[in-house]
């Protein structure tokens, strides 16, 4: 569904990516680990086309999408969940949803409204409030549940679990679990590589702009080298 | 009291050689190319060689003011670049310090070398005061409360006829030292010469201090620098109060130069040219604040020939330098040399 | 990147450009250079607008009639923005760069005294278009103005009041330069025609509603006459104003209003309006005896056959008084040499400009009296004579 | 005596009471965590002692001198140091200014001798740039020493902040999650360092999410729920204490 | 009514009018610093441009409403002409950068204006006649009632764009967060272009209404646009209610005082009322106070 053929990418002059290859199938759940710095947040950027690709190519089912603007990839069915949630805060909950879905027409908006409320009460409960006042855990639901409104193909997670508190990233993988049951395919980065890997079908290790490993979620788990760096074993 | 002390918290640590920049001193060349001494000496050489190729009064009108401006807008850029405070009414502080210059001559008998001291010290003690209040504003907000301040300062030096002469002006007489009228370009080449250049040292003195540093500090990141101790509000009115010290000064200078004052030099207009000067040449960047004011000093003058297209290039002009160069002229300059000397050393 | 070269050379190219210019400036034949600094743009673009295409148009024509002392004329004109301190660097400009024979120019009080210390140090004759008394009251020994000053101008105002018998006049002033000015010189005169002034208000010359001074004026007692210093868009509005609240006394604008323009901005409201003017507003309605008709009736019709019908301002004829009194020392003189030419300046006798006739001495640096005002009133649109 | 000692602590927002009646005291020489879900108030907290907010009700005592109101630089002053959740770093500065900057109390600020660079300020700015270097050395940022702080990754500005901190050389220090958005790897690391601080003798106070980090350094934990005290003790009695594995662990 | 009282009535309805103006030039302001978080010194350009060009389709034989609407369309080329070549290549300027490239814009605007369409004043007609209207014995002309009027509609039709539209929405949205509303699919591109469009029509509007009353040339845009971002700085930056009510005020606060304290001070009373009001209130009268989060 998602092919990534030698990406590069700066940020000025600093090289971000250098020749990142990366490749996710259809219901795929699919984990990218690496550390800090090591370009994940930048790679995600470059799907969604808010970062400039100064090299290689990404192709979306098939299509060079490497020179889209972000909004006619929303369209084409790719969703971001941002680190650090990235919410309308004055605006209310409800309407941070509808937003979700700006690139879509017709009324089946509203179906999907009531869907999302029923995964998550809370947020139908605090559908009038302003988002930016949600603790930081309704603001990941918010999050998640605002890059669903566009009915992604592709959704991508940036560090879900960030900054919560350890009941909480629990339900967050719950979610992500969940999601990729019903066949959504997912790109997900993590700092919890544990976790991440744990759940995923397959991992990518980045290092510091280079794609350095690849295999299925539980056998990176056991593969020493990413116990070493990642796992703290 | 427990302090730290870093040399013996770690096991592992290597034995470092500190580099260049560390402890010892700089060697011959890296002081050459240090903005300090280098800087200073190109400075100090382009003003000692201009003369030469100054050949009329009006000629050393243009590079007289473009040193007045200067003096300004290396002020303003201590408060604007380093500091990150935005002023659109220094223009107020320059008039305040002129027209200090012109009242205690001409009412009040006083010296010239006396009023702009005087002059300096009123400005001074003005902009202390309501820099507490105002200073706590921020963005845009502190950009229109500057700007009221400016403005109230224009229309008071506008109204007060029975003072300032109203919106004609009035006349600073000639200053004279020992029975000598200071009058004419050269000597006042000298005298803004020598001003201008006792403030660029004091600037770039200040910003490699740890009040520089702090005022650094306070833009980049400000509740970080205040719990680092850094007093926020005292540094910022402290920077404030010293770039207004630099407008009135050159007010005077200028009040002294051209004998002449007229409440226009408070105007909006004259506060966004020293702006729009420090922009150009690169905030957080002494000698691109000289390099501004020189630029956009002389930019009128060279308009001046093309009769009814002038205000047009202008605006142009300062659309396209701030959207090709946003850091400014001798940042992006800096940034480009050094670029070419990465690539020519790989 | 190719947009940025192209833009970074559009850049060069203009400043390169505007040096060439400037280099090439002086190729031309020993011609008589003539300086003049003009507010073309700014608050007082409508004093300067008129101004400059008066002096390039004469001087055009002086050129096609074989020039001055069969040389031609040159002229070097740069725009202040009515701003002081550029007026002061262009005019050392004038005088040290350009080498300039006399300048004309200032049209505005603030810039000609701005430059007065230079062209005083400098001994160049200097003619300014400018209304300030200030300007020649000291005579300073080069500066010469063509206007009529504001204090004859109120003088002119009170004359009218007293013939109508009214007394008690309210003042709202502009507090530009010029209205500034005239306030003074009104309040200042105003005890020799035994007029009071019992309301004194200010606009500022951007302002777009003047009605909450005119009530104060309107509401004081006794009130039976408004005049209103200041030129530009204010003194327009402030006729709409007046109209607006209905006021039941007379409103006299000042000279600094003298165009068909005012006219155009008030509308309606301007019927009855009367102020003080050069003859040349109402050129054809003079009698065909008088002796300032012909000038005034030539230098009309050539403006508007350039520039339009009604286009005709009292400003433009300052420029040609300047440009026409100078060309006439320079004859009489026999030569540009600064210091003769001055002193022919000084001894014009008889002059007859648009402003009316000119007799200058060695301390009046003017040479108007009160004659040369006409006082017009407006009715139906036009002026019309009062006397 | 207690190093820092809270009293009936309360502020609120608007109508939001985000610390209600808070009781705690801090021993000299310790390291204290304070954890809590999201939103319980642990930065507000923190907020509040360094005195950045300032409380609606309750007493701060430093050493017995209440500090509540007082502003972040008078703290500093008196010893507090700490560093933020989301990072401060000022980038228009190089990594080792940054560091400079937090030794800003131990300089020479007088305006006049640094307008005229009077030796005694030159003195002190060499001698703090050896520290503030021996400083980054200290957590691992040698590499980049004569970076510009915009061109330091997540993790290194991490510890930038944790050396700024530091060069201030306080006696209570107060880090908001040192080790959120740090792999396992640099958590190690910053745990090291959190260490060798606290060996120094310098009292740290921890709000962090990493519950072995947590648990492996603490003396003592306060858990904190909706601005309320919901436990206090040993890293043993907070991991056995049902209420808070109900509201903050989950069932492990 | 007693005379001191009908005096305060004139005041108020002489500031409301001037007030109307400023109140419309600062929701350009708002509305263009919400989608971007730049101040636009451009603005007063825009409000000269509307009064200019339908003065030039008027001396053109073209009646007034179609003249009205080829001027407000002229203006809003401009507007999307600057956002497009100027402001869309510089977004990631520092404010005061992006402060020099409006102030050059606006510049290059008076420039333009002046050597197409000269430097003369003029006027345009009164929409419904010049006849003063008698309110308890204050006057008012009918161009105020049509400031009034226009204002008032347009203040309504925006509350409903940016409350009861995803277009509107969308707006506000990419003012809060580009990033995420970029990545959520808004173009932001064109919620900017949006925003200057919107912008230059109120400019133009307020320009159309007020030559009328004031004339207009090509330097009139000057005063007004400072005034009108005072009044937006007043009201609070961003907020549209902010503008309306710090328009108004700023209106009746310059009448009170020419009227009651000094006409010679009227402007400065209104700067040392704008000033006390934020040291009092450092976000103005409506804007976002919440703490910064640390």
């Amino acid at each position: 569904m998602l092919d990534i053929e030698g990406l590069t990418s700066h940020y000025g002059r600093i090289q971000a990516l250098d020749g990142v290859d990366l490749t996710v199938g259809e219901g795929e759940l699919v984990a990218l680990v690496g550390a800090n710095g090591a370009g994940k947040t930048t790679l995600l950027r470059c799907v969604s086309g808010v970062q400039p690709v100064t090299g290689g190519r990404v192709l979306f089912e098939g299509k060079d999408i490497t020179r889209a603007s972000p909004h006619t990839r929303v369209a084409l069915g790719i969703a971001q969940v941002p680190e650090g949630r990235q919410m309308f805060g004055p605006l209310s909950v409800e309407d941070n949803l509808r937003l979700g879905a700006v690139r879509r027409k017709g009324p089946k908006v509203a179906d999907d409204l009531e869907r999302m409320y029923e995964r998550f009460p809370i947020l139908k409960e605090k559908r009038r409030q302003p988002a930016g006042t949600l603790s930081g855990g309704q603001q990941q639901m918010l999050a998640i549940c605002r890059a669903l409104m566009s009915h992604p193909r592709l959704l991508l997670l940036d560090e879900p679990s960030m900054g919560l508190a350890p009941l909480l990233v629990r339900e967050i993988f719950d979610t992500v679990a969940r999601l990729k049951e019903q066949r959504t395919t997912l790109l997900l980065v993590e700092q919890n590589a544990h976790a991440a890997l744990g759940i995923a079908d397959r991992g990518y290790v980045l290092e510091t702009g280079r794609m350095v490993l690849t295999d299925t979620g539980p056998r990176l788990l056991s593969n020493d080298r990413v116990k070493e760096a990642y796992l703290g074993l | 009291m427990a302090t730290i002390k870093p040399s013996g918290y770690s096991k592992h640590r290597k034995k470092q050689t500190y580099t260049r920049r560390l402890g010892t001193r700089a060697t011959p060349m890296q002081m050459l190319f240090s903005e300090r001494v280098g800087g200073m000496g190109a400075l100090i050489l382009v003003i000692a060689c201009l003369p030469l190729l100054l050949s009329n009064n009006y000629q050393y009108d243009v590079a007289i003011t473009m040193g007045i401006n200067a003096i300004v807008v290396v002020g303003l850029n201590l408060l604007v670049g380093y500091a990150g405070q935005v002023s659109l009414g220094h223009a107020g502080f320059f008039a305040l310090g002129a027209y200090a210059s012109a009242i205690l001559t001409t009412r009040y008998g006083l010296h010239g070398a006396l009023a702009l001291p005087a002059g300096a010290l009123g400005v001074g003690v003005l902009a202390y005061l309501i820099a507490r209040p105002i200073l706590r504003l921020s963005g845009h907000y502190l950009a229109m409360a500057t700007l009221g301040v400016g403005v109230i300062i224009h229309i008071v030096l506008d109204r007060e006829a029975w003072l300032t002469g109203g919106p004609d002006g009035m006349y600073v007489p000639t200053i004279e030292v020992a029975g000598v009228p200071l009058y004419g370009g050269a000597i006042w080449y000298w005298i803004v010469a020598a001003v201008l250049i006792l403030t660029v040292w004091l600037a770039l003195n200040l910003i490699d201090s740890p009040i520089g540093r702090a005022l650094r500090g306070l833009h980049g990141a400000e509740v970080a620098a205040e719990v680092a101790g850094v007093d926020t509000t005292h540094y910022k009115v402290m920077v404030f109060v010293i770039s207004a010290v630099l407008a009135s000064v050159a007010g005077s200078l200028s009040a002294h130069f051209s004998e002449f004052v007229t409440p226009d030099s408070a105007s909006f207009f004259h506060s966004i040219l020293f702006v729009t000067m420090v922009v150009f040449g690169g905030m957080a960047s002494t000698f691109g604040a000289l390099i501004g004011a020189a630029l956009l000093t002389l930019l009128p003058q060279l308009l001046a020939d093309f009769s009814g297209y002038e205000q047009m290039i202008l605006g142009l002009i300062m659309m396209l330098v701030m959207i090709v160069m946003p850091r400014g002229l001798l940042p992006t300059l800096v940034g480009l040399a050094r670029r070419r000397q990465r690539e020519a050393r790989s | 990147m190719v947009k940025r070269l192209s833009h970074a050379l559009m850049v060069a190219g203009v400043v390169g450009a505007a040096v060439g210019l400037a280099a090439s400036a002086d190729a031309q034949e020993d011609p008589i250079r003539v300086g003049s600094f003009l507010a073309v743009t700014g608050p007082a673009s409508f004093l300067g607008d008129p101004e400059l295409k008066t002096l390039e148009m004469y001087i055009d024509r002086i050129n096609g009639a074989g020039g001055l002392l069969g040389r031609p004329l040159e002229l070097i004109h740069y725009d202040t923005g009515a701003d002081a301190n550029t007026a002061r660097t262009f005019v050392k400009r004038l005088l040290d760069e350009d080498e300039v024979d006399v300048i004309l120019g200032g049209s505005a009080t603030g810039t000609t005294m701005a430059v007065i210390p230079l062209v005083e140090r400098a001994e160049i004759p200097f003619v300014s278009f400018s209304g300030g008394v200030v300007v020649i009251d000291p005579v300073k020994p080069w500066v010469f103005k063509t206007p009529h000053t504001d204090r004859m101008a109120c003088g002119k105002i009170f004359e009218d009041l007293q013939k109508r018998g009214l007394t008690k006049v309210g003042l709202i002033s502009g507090t530009g330069g010029f209205g500034k000015s005239m306030h003074e010189q009104c309040v200042d005169v105003a005890p020799d025609y035994a007029i009071e002034i019992v309301a004194d208000e200010t606009y500022a010359p951007s302002d777009t509603d003047m009605v909450a001074q005119l009530t104060k004026i309107k509401n004081t007692e006794g009130l039976q006459a408004v005049v209103n210093p200041g030129f530009g868009q204010g003194p327009a509005i402030v006729t709409k104003n007046f109209t607006q609240l209905g006021f039941d006394v007379p409103l006299y604008e000042s000279h600094g209003v003298a165009s068909k323009k005012y006219i155009e901005l008030a509308g309606e409201a301007a019927e009855g309006v009367r102020l003080p003017a050069s003859a040349l507003l109402v050129a054809e309605r003079l009698p065909l005896d008088d002796p300032q008709r012909p000038v005034v009736v030539g230098y009309k019709t050539t403006y508007e056959a350039v520039h339009g019908p009604g286009s005709v301002s009292t400003f433009g004829g300052h420029a040609y008084d300047g440009l026409m009194m100078y060309k006439a020392a320079v004859e009489a003189a026999g030569t540009t040499e600064p210091a003769a030419v001055r002193d022919a300046l000084e001894s014009l006798s008889g002059f007859m400009g648009t402003a009316g006739r000119v007799t200058m001495s060695a301390d009046d640096h003017m040479g108007l009296d009160l004659t040369a005002f006409r006082m017009l009133e407006i009715r139906d649109g036009d002026w019309v004579l009062v006397e | 005596m207690s190093l820092l000692r809270v009293e009936g602590l309360g502020i609120h927002f608007g109508g939001v009471q985000a610390i209600e009646d808070l009781d705690f005291t801090i021993e000299a020489g310790t390291i204290h965590s304070i954890i809590g879900p999201n939103g319980a108030g642990k930065t507000t907290l923190f907020n509040l002692i360094t005195g950045v907010y300032r409380p609606s009700a309750g007493t701060i005592l430093l050493d017995d001198t209440p500090i509540a109101g007082r502003k972040p630089h008078d703290l500093a002053r008196m010893g507090l140091s700490r560093t933020f959740q989301n990072l401060r770093i000022m980038m228009n500065m190089s990594a080792l200014d940054n560091v400079m900057v937090g030794r800003h109390l131990h300089l020479n600020r007088n305006l006049l001798a640094c307008l005229l660079r009077l030796p005694p300020v030159t003195r002190g700015d060499r001698a703090a740039r050896k520290l503030c270097t021996e400083l980054m050395d200290l957590v691992g940022l040698s590499a980049y020493r004569d970076a510009d702080a915009g061109s330091l990754p997540y993790g290194a500005l991490k510890r930038l902040e944790i050396a700024r901190a530091l060069a201030a050389e306080p006696r209570l220090l107060l880090l908001d999650e040192p080790a959120a958005g740090l792999n396992a790897q640099e958590t190690r690391e910053i745990d090291e360092v959190i260490v060798k601080v606290a060996r120094s003798g310098v009292t740290v106070v921890l709000v962090e999410h990493d519950m072995k980090l947590v648990m492996g350094l603490s003396d003592h934990i306060l858990v904190l729920d909706h601005g309320r005290t919901l436990a206090e003790g040993t890293p043993e009695a907070v991991r056995n204490n049902p209420a808070v594995v109900a509201a903050y662990l989950g069932t492990v | 009514m007693p005379p001191v009282l009908v005096e305060l009535l004139q005041f108020l309805f002489s500031g409301l009018a001037s007030g109307a103006i400023y109140a419309l030039v600062a929701l350009g302001f708002a509305l263009i610093y919400n989608a971007s978080h730049i101040i636009n010194f451009a603005q007063g350009e825009f409000v000269m441009l509307g009064g200019m060009v339908t003065w030039v389709l008027l001396s053109q034989g073209i009646d007034l409403p179609l003249a009205i609407l080829g001027a407000v369309a002229v203006t809003m080329v401009a507007g999307l002409a600057l956002e497009k070549l100027a402001i869309e290549r510089a977004r990631d300027a520092n404010v005061v950068t992006l402060i020099i490239i409006t102030v050059g814009a606006g510049i290059f605007l008076r420039g333009l204006t002046s050597v197409t369409l000269g430097k003369d004043l003029h006027a345009l007609p009164a929409f419904s006649g010049n006849a003063p209207i008698d309110i308890a014995g204050a006057t008012l002309m009918p161009q105020s009632l049509w400031i009034l009027g226009v204002t008032a509609a347009i203040v309504v039709a925006l509350h409903v764009f940016f409350h009861y539209t995803v277009v509107g929405k969308a707006i506000l949205a990419a003012s809060h967060n580009p990033l995420a509303a970029r990545l959520v699919g808004i173009n932001v591109n064109v919620v900017l272009l949006l925003s200057f469009g919107l912008s230059a029509l109120l400019g133009a509007v307020a320009g159309i209404l007020i030559a009328p009353i004031t004339a207009t040339h090509f330097e009139v845009g000057i005063m007004l646009g400072l005034k009108g971002f005072a009044a937006a700085i007043l009201g609070g930056l961003g907020s549209g209610p902010g503008a309306i009510v710090g328009g108004l005020l700023l209106g009746v606060i310059e009448s009170l005082g020419a009227g009651y304290i000094s006409s010679d001070y009227k402007d400065a009373i209104a700067f040392v009322v704008i000033l006390g009001v934020l040291f009092l209130m450092p976000r103005g009268l409506f804007g976002k106070r919440g703490t910064e989060r640390v």
